[in-house]
């Protein structure tokens, strides 16, 4: 009996496979094939959602089967509040992206396609896996079709940009690999070695263990994320990747790596996690800025999102190393919205650029009056993008923001900034783009979308306001696994994270409350407003 | 009064580096190959001298072996010399880089 | 032993003829005279077979190594003619030999000093009847030793098909 | 005199005398054949390697001990055995096309390739000094001559020189190193010599050492490691390219068994030496080897410094001297051998006439222009450099698995890192392959079915070694058993 | 919390269902159709609002309070926030003045805008604007608030750029965005540290439990009371980021009316009077509200009167205007502020209105040097707008006379005597520019010789009228100060909130006067210098040049920013990128890449074809083994 979850994984590797035997020549048959099975997936994948239960934290519609027996590596997928949603998001966005790239790519459509559905796959097993071994093929496994993908059907600088985006993530995931590796004998310490999730993230190792692997595991996940500063293999993969290459990329790729601080490196090492949050938080705080800093000044459309996307991201981080219920869904829905928002700019960017064959965005301006169906749909995705409530954006970041407030504030303050920032960089791009006279006379008679290109932007451009408008649906999955993460990562204190800040201290004054959060703790004093900001100190708990 | 075993191994010892040195120093492929000849003649010095302290016959066989490896290797080598020379003319391994990098 | 009064005299002429025939192979200008004085490097350590007892080995240094080989060393010097060598040693490989000398006086220090260190001094035991004769080599050979005796067969053949077909002048 | 027949193991030596016998018909049929036939006799050598293949798998999984520890047919031997049977299978199966372009003698050739197989499996088989160096020149003598096989050019007679120079030498090396283990011991039999040295009975031990040392440099020379290394890149260049296929995979595979007989069975003992010696080897041939790899234009030669790379690997799980490295090494050397043969494979694919493709600026558009040799091409570049799921990524996971279970961080952490500067330069293949222009004049032509089915088998091998590993690792784990005692 | 029938939602609901059809099908419809949508459901949300205010009156005092949950947002562990409505006296004063001014924005609209080719567009953004505002004031709970906070901003950046192609539009859209942010930065972190301190956002739990857990004057609720005060200086244009609303005025004179004067500018007023009883814990914020006000008040009604553009004066004015109602707010006249808002909105909608439609007039000529004498082509506009003046002058009895007085007198009844004088000054300078204003654009000749210069439409005049009547009227509703309907209603919102006590009718008859006195001389120099003695002005710039210069040129604030935010911050983005990010982030992982192939290319000439080296390496391996293993023995 395959499971639900077997089927949604290989569905795409299936439907590659098949490819495979397709006439080359018959491309409107490969790209309908394709584009049918990754929306049969999509529909698969929201079977998973219809049988998951939320109020579970742990594991569901679990599949374990013998792999590797020596070592006792195992065929063992599952779903969770953290993976169910990044898994809906692979498979909306893979069909999304597949169903953009139909005229988007005229050469070798069966090669690309087979790509596509094969990537999906890997990303889909990469969320699922629950054995370390297993998650460790498909993390690395992933890279070819991405390599290809933009190899062969990217942009000018593609070679460079690709080899760049393989050796980069790979350099990170051998050392992940190693330390897989070493978890795996240090669990034989205390019985069986085993690469099980489940199992290992009951183990408490030694704290100096725990530090290296914490190390190992999160190198390979910074990289991917991108954490400033090893984010520079992204806007060159961004830039030069085809469009459906790039909405991948930002859309999952990149959640990946957070995703992999969630599922690994935290559970797994919770000593070291604490002992690494200020850095990590600073370190995404640094890229919440950097990223939008720089992406201010970038004069390809790509390459500024792409640099968005490490702002944005680091608010993931941000609220992830907060470590409080808020502030880590919020990074889940985060994540979403990211995927969501940037998928959804890459797609109009490529739209442009299939159209004009530029991304400059000196080349552009005035859109707004030929395109007016675009100019909506990229107003909307900007504003998303920025945060704006009302739309998905705003309420990942507030979640991730008022999360990490309650613990450090200094960190929400500083982080708040780019913020500001966004606006500043989104809004000025778009002006330049969509707004002011019409410069350049190759605009002038520029197409306004398609059908089928409203057919690519509309489901996702209706998930930005739903999840902006009510984010229930998506918040309550996630609700139940947070909260085991983050008692296992509180070192199994459930009281340190108090789900109303005031609960627990009805009718005492708060003004000189200290807000105690396992090994963090803030401090408002009467004194003077500089207090503030110096008063928020942390405090190591071992 | 008897030899000391180590005096044979000394002797050895030296012939063997001797050949290294040839091998190591020389241009003209015969002469590397007669100075691994020479090593090959050291080390069977050895072998027949710990044959003979250990009282064990084994060493000597080694040696038969060992010569006739040797008699097999100085076939093939000089057939590979002579192939060589036809082609280039030369048996000067310095001129013989057309394999490098 | 009747000679075994004489065998420190004996060890030590013949210790010295292959010590100074063996620089001399080293050191020749022509691949002939290498071969030459390796052929006398080659009896001398016959010589020293028998003071080893090894007479088996030491028949077949003679006949097969000096001997056969030997000879088709020589044969193939005479064949190529190689022209003398202006210098055994030229000028432009000096920093290397230089090198290599120094590296190959290292392993001979480093060998002295592991065999000097040799805790027994390595006095010669009393030799079992028929040690080093052809007929206990020979039962060995064929007994213990078959299968790799079978295996030089072999090798024996593939150098064989080898001469034949590097020295084959044209492709068939 | 006691010979007699009745006395042979019959059982224990069937596979070797299949082979050998092999060897033998095809050189006495290849003088009384028509050039036709001779055509037929790499398949005739298919034939026995098969049959011998049959012989092992029937008579060898049960360990006997043959010729006074001369030959032991335990389940390593069958295991190893078979790796090199494989490698000579596919040798043979890509060799056809090759020898008949090239106008090679194919008798000889054939025969040639049977015997140094038949070296490999004495290396593998012996447990005494004597027929490990006999077994070692059986091999290294054949590929003297097969690296010399194109006679009349001067790049293969200049590969062979260098080869036979310095394997001679570096024979000269290890025979000095069984001298003094030798008279260490009083014995060149490895049970012996452990014994010997679990009693506490050794001569000299620093003699044993050293001799243990000068071992080391033999076998290392023969696996082509740093710094005994410097003949494999020219040597593999040089010589025709369907032995350096076999020289890449087979040498190794039986340099690195004799590795595992000499040190797991013989000097455990003396583990802490030689597992630093070899430690510092390891790391220099790794690095090495993928750095300079990088810099190469040739495919070939490429490879050549990949295999210097990949010795380093298996180095490393030679240094953890443990059961899981010791499975690794077999486990790695059948994946080394799809993943490498296969891409010689694709090599002779796409040799026009007499022309090879040797520049890996020829490879350019290949992908695309033809889409299944691409694929399989990229497999094995993929492989090679160890990404999943291939055969590759399994094999280095238990390389490192075992370094990381003996506490050999430090190898670990600089071997995954080298296999990120081999990925640089494997991409680069699959770069040209399908992302740049394609040269115009890839030939169209089907691939020879021979050639066809080697591929086929190096591909499917290379997918289900990373797919489902689990019964091979078994068996390999199976097959050292024995050399730990 | 009440329970009631009426379904509080419906008063949004209306201009949204509007938004949505205009802005799906408004490119398909006639324009007539998009006028009578749009204009519709603004009226709809009008009738349901007084429907709605008429209930909420209809219970008794002390607990008008309608509060429905309309569905669940957010919910994360502790955190809840949800659509939630509130209907109280404030919300309901706000819904009314939003859905009563923007009903007669609407329909002057659909005059102003006649011929511009983005009709459907522009109802669109208007309706939605008007949902955001209505959702903005009805909000139950601070999250809520900050959302549609930002929505409004939303819908002022799409209506200031409305004219996109304009560069300056579009930059003047952006700015005002950007600058509401940095407010916004300061609104959420305010948001947070309210969630993190009371473990809630809704307005009435934050307000019952406040007084509990807040330290009154700590630092705490300092903190959160100035961070909530920075949003509102951003949102209501205040020192210091009010430099986005001036150039706002991009935006067509109607979004300026309904916006940038009575709406959307005064949130920020609203949400100072809505947390009053935060603010009310924080006497040094609320120090610094006042006093950000008095300033603003002044600041602003400098800059005005030099100002040439006629919706600049206006803008400035409005600054100013908002200034006075922050001072109300900073010495707990909350309703005096909320009072001065409502006037405000009536007098400040229908000076613009007037403006535009002497632009509409003068087909789109805003500089006041190039107007005069248009009373005889507009006398309904001038009529109107000179009502406008004078209530925005403070006159007696027009609306802004009660308002501002009121202020002025809580300033001064609480002790602010300094504040008091500001503001008195202020009204003086207010008095003069507004009807510098007036004189520059009405009287006198015309010194624009192309003008031909007309009245504007009905559907243009009517919403003048209906709005100068009640910027002359709708004061009367606030008097007297303790017994009026309109205090009646608002008061209780903020009862405790420490009103001034009353002291006694002859100070706030002599306050009256004094502020009056100086609006009136303010005009009379107004009259003198443009009307009488025109000369007169222009030798006073001559006086004083530097003087001039800087209020002409707005203090140079804007010039600020740009050196000391805008260019520093883009010049080190330059400098992150080409001298940072590209050399030194990538160059470090590039380099390591070139390091490893420059190795390679070096150490493959090692392999130099010679047997004789290989014979060395081969030799140095040998010689380091043996080495190592003679002296490791």
């Amino acid at each position: 009996m395959i499971g639900l979850l077997s089927i949604v994984t290989f569905l795409p590797l299936v439907g590659a496979v098949l490819l495979l035997f397709a006439d080359r020549q018959n491309e409107g048959f490969i790209k309908n094939g394709a584009f049918i099975v990754s929306l049969a997936t999509f529909f698969f994948s929201l079977g998973i959602y219809a049988q998951f239960d939320p109020a579970q934290a742990g594991m569901q519609l679990v599949e374990q089967a013998p792999w590797i027996a020596w070592i006792g590596a195992e065929y063992h997928l599952g779903v969770d509040g953290i993976s169910l949603l990044l898994v809906l998001l692979t498979t909306f966005l893979s069909a999304i992206a597949i169903l953009s790239s139909y005229t988007a790519v005229t050469e070798y459509v069966k090669e690309y396609m087979v790509c596509m559905l094969v990537l999906e796959t890997g990303m889909l097993g990469v969320f699922l896996a629950l054995d370390l071994v297993l998650f460790y093929v498909f993390w690395e496994g992933m890279l070819i079709p991405m390599y290809f993908l933009i190899g062969i059907w990217g942009g000018p600088r593609r070679i460079y940009a690709t080899v760049k985006f393989f050796l980069y993530t790979m350099a990170g995931g051998v050392l992940m690999l190693v330390g897989i590796i070493a978890l795996y004998f240090a669990s034989g310490a205390s019985g069986t070695p085993t690469f099980n999730l489940l199992a290992l993230t009951r183990l408490s190792l030694p704290f100096a263990t725990q530090v290296w692997l914490f190390l190992a595991f999160a190198v390979a996940f910074a990289i991917k994320v991108p954490m400033f500063p090893f984010h520079t293999w992204l806007p060159d993969a961004h830039v030069e990747a085809p469009t459906a290459g790039s909405v991948i990329l930002a859309g999952v790729l990149l959640k990946m790596g957070t995703y992999g601080f969630l599922r690994f490196a935290l559970p797994l090492f919770p000593d070291a996690t604490r002992y690494f949050t200020p850095l990590f938080a600073w370190l995404a705080i640094v890229g919440i800025i950097y990223g939008a800093l720089v992406s201010m000044v970038q004069p390809d459309l790509k390459k500024l999102v792409a640099y968005s996307s490490v702002s944005h991201l680091g608010f993931v981080m941000l609220g992830i190393f907060a470590l409080t219920s808020q502030s880590v869904q919020g990074a889940i829905l985060q994540m979403i919205n990211h995927g969501l928002s940037t998928g959804a700019l890459f797609l109009l960017v490529g739209m442009l650029y299939e159209r004009r064959h530029t991304r400059m965005i000196e080349d552009f301006g005035g859109l707004a009056r030929v395109m007016p169906a675009f100019t909506v749909a990229f107003l909307l995705v900007t504003l998303s993008s920025i945060g704006l409530p009302g739309l998905n954006g705003f309420v990942g970041e507030f979640l991730i923001l008022v999360g990490t407030f309650r613990v450090h504030a200094l960190w929400a303050v500083v982080a708040s900034s780019g913020i500001i920032l966004a606006a500043v960089y989104m809004l000025w791009m778009f002006q330049r783009v969509m707004y002011g006279p019409m410069t350049n006379e190759q605009n002038r008679n520029l197409p306004d979308l398609t059908t089928r290109e409203i057919a690519v932007l509309v489901p996702v451009l209706a998930l930005i306001v739903w999840i902006g408008v009510y984010p229930t649906p998506f918040l309550r999955t996630t609700d139940a696994s947070v909260r085991q993460l983050l008692q296992r990562v509180q070192g199994g204190a459930p009281s340190a994270e108090h789900e109303n800040p005031t609960g627990t201290a009805t009718g005492t004054k708060v003004a000189d409350a200290e807000l105690r959060d396992g090994g963090l703790r803030l401090t408002l004093s009467h004194s003077s407003l500089s207090d503030f900001a110096a008063a928020s100190e942390r405090r190591h708990g071992y | 009064m008897h030899v000391p075993l180590s005096a044979y191994l000394f002797l050895s010892a030296y012939l063997f580096v001797l050949g290294v040195i040839g091998v190591a120093t020389r241009r003209n492929a015969l002469i590397i190959f007669m100075s691994v000849e020479l090593m090959l003649n050291a080390v069977n010095l050895s072998f027949v001298a710990f044959s003979r302290f250990l009282d064990s016959m084994d060493g000597q066989i080694f040696v038969f072996f060992v010569m006739a490896v040797a008699t097999a290797e100085a076939a093939v080598g000089l057939a590979i010399i002579l192939a060589i020379y036809r082609n280039r003319e030369t048996v000067d391994v310095a001129e013989l880089n057309l394999l490098k990098w | 032993m009747s000679l075994a009064h004489l065998e420190p005299i004996l060890f030590a002429g013949l210790a010295l003829v292959a010590a100074i025939s063996g620089l001399l192979v080293v050191i020749q200008r022509h691949a002939i005279y290498s071969a030459l004085y390796l052929i006398l490097t080659m009896g001398s350590l016959a010589g020293l077979y028998i003071l080893l007892e090894a007479h088996f080995v030491w028949a077949v240094q003679v006949l097969v190594y000096a001997g056969a080989i030997m000879v088709l060393f020589l044969f193939v010097i005479m064949l190529l003619n190689l022209p003398r060598e202006d210098v055994p040693y030229a000028r432009r490989d000096f920093r290397r030999i230089l090198l290599a000398g120094g590296l190959a006086s290292v392993l001979l220090v480093e060998l002295v000093l592991v065999l000097a260190f040799r805790p027994h001094a390595g006095a010669a035991k009393v030799l079992t009847p028929g040690f080093g004769t052809t007929e206990t080599v020979g039962r060995l050979l064929f007994t213990q030793y078959l299968f790799p005796f079978e295996i030089t067969s072999v090798i024996l053949l593939i150098a064989i098909v080898g001469a034949l077909v590097l020295a084959k002048k044209h492709f068939s | 005199m006691d010979i007699s027949l009745a006395q042979t193991p019959w059982g224990a030596v069937l596979p070797l005398i299949l082979l050998g016998g092999t060897g033998l018909l095809v050189l006495v049929l290849d003088p009384v054949l028509s050039p036709e036939g001779r055509d037929r006799l790499p398949a005739l050598s298919l034939v026995g390697v098969l049959a011998t293949g049959g012989a092992v798998l029937s008579c060898w999984p049960r360990p006997q001990v043959a010729f006074g520890g001369m030959l032991v047919t335990d389940q390593f031997t069958a295991s190893c055995s078979l790796i090199f049977l494989l490698v000579a299978a596919l040798t043979l199966l890509i060799s056809m096309g090759y020898i008949r372009r090239t106008g090679l003698e194919h008798g000889e050739y054939s025969a040639l390739l049977i015997f140094a197989t038949l070296g490999m499996i004495v290396m593998a088989g012996s447990l005494d000094l004597i027929t490990i160096f006999l077994g070692l020149e059986t091999l290294s003598i054949s590929l003297y001559i097969l690296a010399g096989f194109l006679r009349e050019q001067a790049r293969s007679n200049e590969a062979a020189l260098k080869y036979l120079l310095l394997g001679a030498f570096a024979s000269g090396f290890l025979l000095y190193g069984i001298a003094f283990v030798y008279g260490a011991t009083g014995s060149t039999n490895l049970v012996r010599v452990r014994e010997v040295l679990a009693l506490g009975r050794v001569h000299s031990p620093l003699l044993l050492t050293i001799g243990m040392g000068l071992l080391l440099v033999g076998f290392a020379f023969k696996v082509a490691a740093v710094p005994f290394h410097m003949w494999a890149p020219d040597v593999y260049e040089g010589a025709p390219t369907t032995v350096t296929a076999f020289m890449i995979a087979g040498t190794k595979a039986a340099a690195f068994a004799a590795f595992l007989r000499l040190l797991m069975m013989g000097l455990p003992a003396l583990q802490l030496e030689w597992s630093r010696v070899l430690w510092v080897l390891a790391i220099l041939s790794m690095t090495l080897g993928n750095v300079v790899a990088i810099a190469q234009t040739q495919i070939k030669r490429m490879l050549a410094y990949s295999s210097i790379a990949h010795a380093g690997y298996l180095l490393v799980a030679l240094v953890t001297g443990s059961k899981l490295g010791s499975a690794s090494i077999l486990f790695y050397l059948v994946a080394y051998t799809c993943m490498n043969l296969g891409a010689f494979g694709v090599m002779l694919a796409l040799a026009k006439g007499n022309q090879e493709r040797l520049a890996i600026q020829d490879y350019a558009g290949l992908g695309l222009r033809r889409p299944v040799l691409g694929a399989a091409m990229a497999l094995f570049m993929f492989s090679l450099a160890g990404v999943p799921p291939t055969a590759g990524f399994m094999g280095k996971l238990y390389i490192f698995s075992a370094a990381v279970q003996t506490h050999q961080i430090a190898l670990a952490v600089i071997g995954v890192l080298n296999s990120v500067v081999s990925a640089f330069y494997y991409l680069r293949v699959t770069v040209l392959m399908y992302m740049s222009p394609g040269a115009p004049d890839i030939p169209a032509e089907r691939t020879a079915p021979a050639l066809a089915v080697a591929l086929a088998l190096a591909a499917l091998g290379t997918l289900l070694l990373g797919l489902v590993p689990s019964s091979f690792l078994e068996a390999a784990l199976r097959s050292v058993a024995p050399l730990l005692g | 919390m009440a329970e009631s029938n009426l379904p509080l939602l419906l008063i949004p609901l209306w201009p949204l269902l509007g938004f949505l059809a205009i802005g799906f099908f408004g490119r398909r419809m006639s324009r007539s159709a998009v006028a009578t949508i749009a204009c519709g459901s603004v009226a709809l949300s009008l009738l349901t609002s007084l429907w709605a205010v008429a209930s909420l009156l209809g219970m008794p005092e002390g607990s008008r309070r309608i509060e429905q949950i309309i569905a669940p947002w957010i919910g994360v562990g502790g955190f809840q926030a949800d659509w939630g409505l509130l209907l109280d006296p404030l919300s309901s004063v706000m819904i009314l003045v939003v859905s009563g001014v923007g009903f007669l924005i609407h329909v002057y609209s659909i005059g102003y805008m006649h011929h511009d080719r983005d009709f459907p567009r522009f109802f669109a953004l208007l309706n939605l604007f008007t949902f955001s505002m209505l959702m903005l004031v009805l909000a139950n709970n601070y999250l809520l608030l900050y959302v549609f906070w930002e929505a409004v901003g939303l819908c002022s950046y799409l209506l200031i750029g409305f004219w996109f192609e304009r560069p300056s539009a579009a930059e003047a859209g952006k700015k005002a965005f950007i600058v509401n942010r940095v407010g916004d930065f300061g609104f959420g972190l305010g948001v947070m540290l309210l969630w993190t301190t009371l473990g809630t956002l809704r307005y009435g739990d934050v307000f019952s439990a406040a007084p509990g857990k807040l330290d009154a004057g700590g630092a705490l609720v300092t903190v959160l009371t100035l961070l909530l005060f920075l949003g509102a200086t951003g949102k209501s244009a205040q020192i210091p980021l009010f430099v986005w609303l001036p150039d706002a005025m991009e935006g067509p004179t109607p979004v300026s009316a309904l916006i940038h004067a009575a709406t959307r500018v005064t949130a920020g007023v609203y949400m100072v009077a809505r947390s009053a009883p935060l603010f009310n814990l924080a006497p040094f914020s609320m120090e610094v509200v006042a006093w950000i006000g008095g300033l603003t008040a002044v600041f602003a009604a400098t800059i005005a009167l030099v100002q040439t553009d006629i919706k600049r004066v206006i803008a400035y004015s409005t600054i100013s205007q908002l200034g006075y109602m922050f001072l109300g707010c900073g010495v707990g006249a909350y309703a005096a502020a909320i009072f001065h808002l409502m006037t405000h909105a009536f007098f400040k909608a229908l000076l613009f209105l007037g403006a535009g439609s002497v632009i509409h007039g003068l087909d789109g000529e805003q500089d006041l040097t190039k107007m005069g004498g248009l009373r005889r082509q507009m006398p309904i506009t001038a009529i109107t707008f000179l009502i406008g003046a004078l209530a925005n002058a403070g006159i007696i009895p027009l609306a802004g006379f009660w308002s501002k007085d009121e202020i002025l007198f809580g300033a001064f009844a609480s002790g602010h005597v300094m504040l008091w004088v500001f503001g008195a000054g202020g009204a003086c300078l207010t008095g003069f520019y507004m009807l510098r204003c007036y004189i520059l654009a009405f009287e006198g000749q015309s010194r624009n010789p192309h003008a031909h210069a007309h009245e504007s439409p009905a559907v243009m005049t009517v919403p003048l009228i209906i709005l100068a009547v009640f910027a002359f009227g709708v004061g009367f509703v606030g008097f007297p100060p303790d017994g009026s309907v309109y205090h009646h209603l608002v008061e209780p919102v903020f009862a405790g909130a420490g009103e001034p006590a009353a002291h006694g009718l002859g100070l706030m008859v002599a306050m009256a006067a004094v502020s009056l006195i100086m609006a009136v001389l303010g005009i009379v120099v107004a009259r003198v210098f443009y009307l009488r003695r025109p000369e007169l002005a222009a030798r006073l710039v001559a006086r004083y040049p530097g003087v001039y210069r800087v209020l002409r040129d707005k203090y140079y604030v804007d010039e600020l920013y740009q050196h000391v935010f805008v260019g520093p911050i883009y010049r080190a983005s330059v400098w992150l990128w080409r001298r940072f990010d590209e050399p030194v982030v990538d160059g470090s992982v590039n380099g390591i890449g070139g390091l490893v192939r420059a190795g390679s290319t070096l150490m493959r000439y090692l392999q130099t074809g010679y047997v004789m080296n290989y014979v060395l390496s081969f030799l140095i391996g040998v010689v380091a083994i043996i080495g190592y293993l003679a002296l490791a023995r």
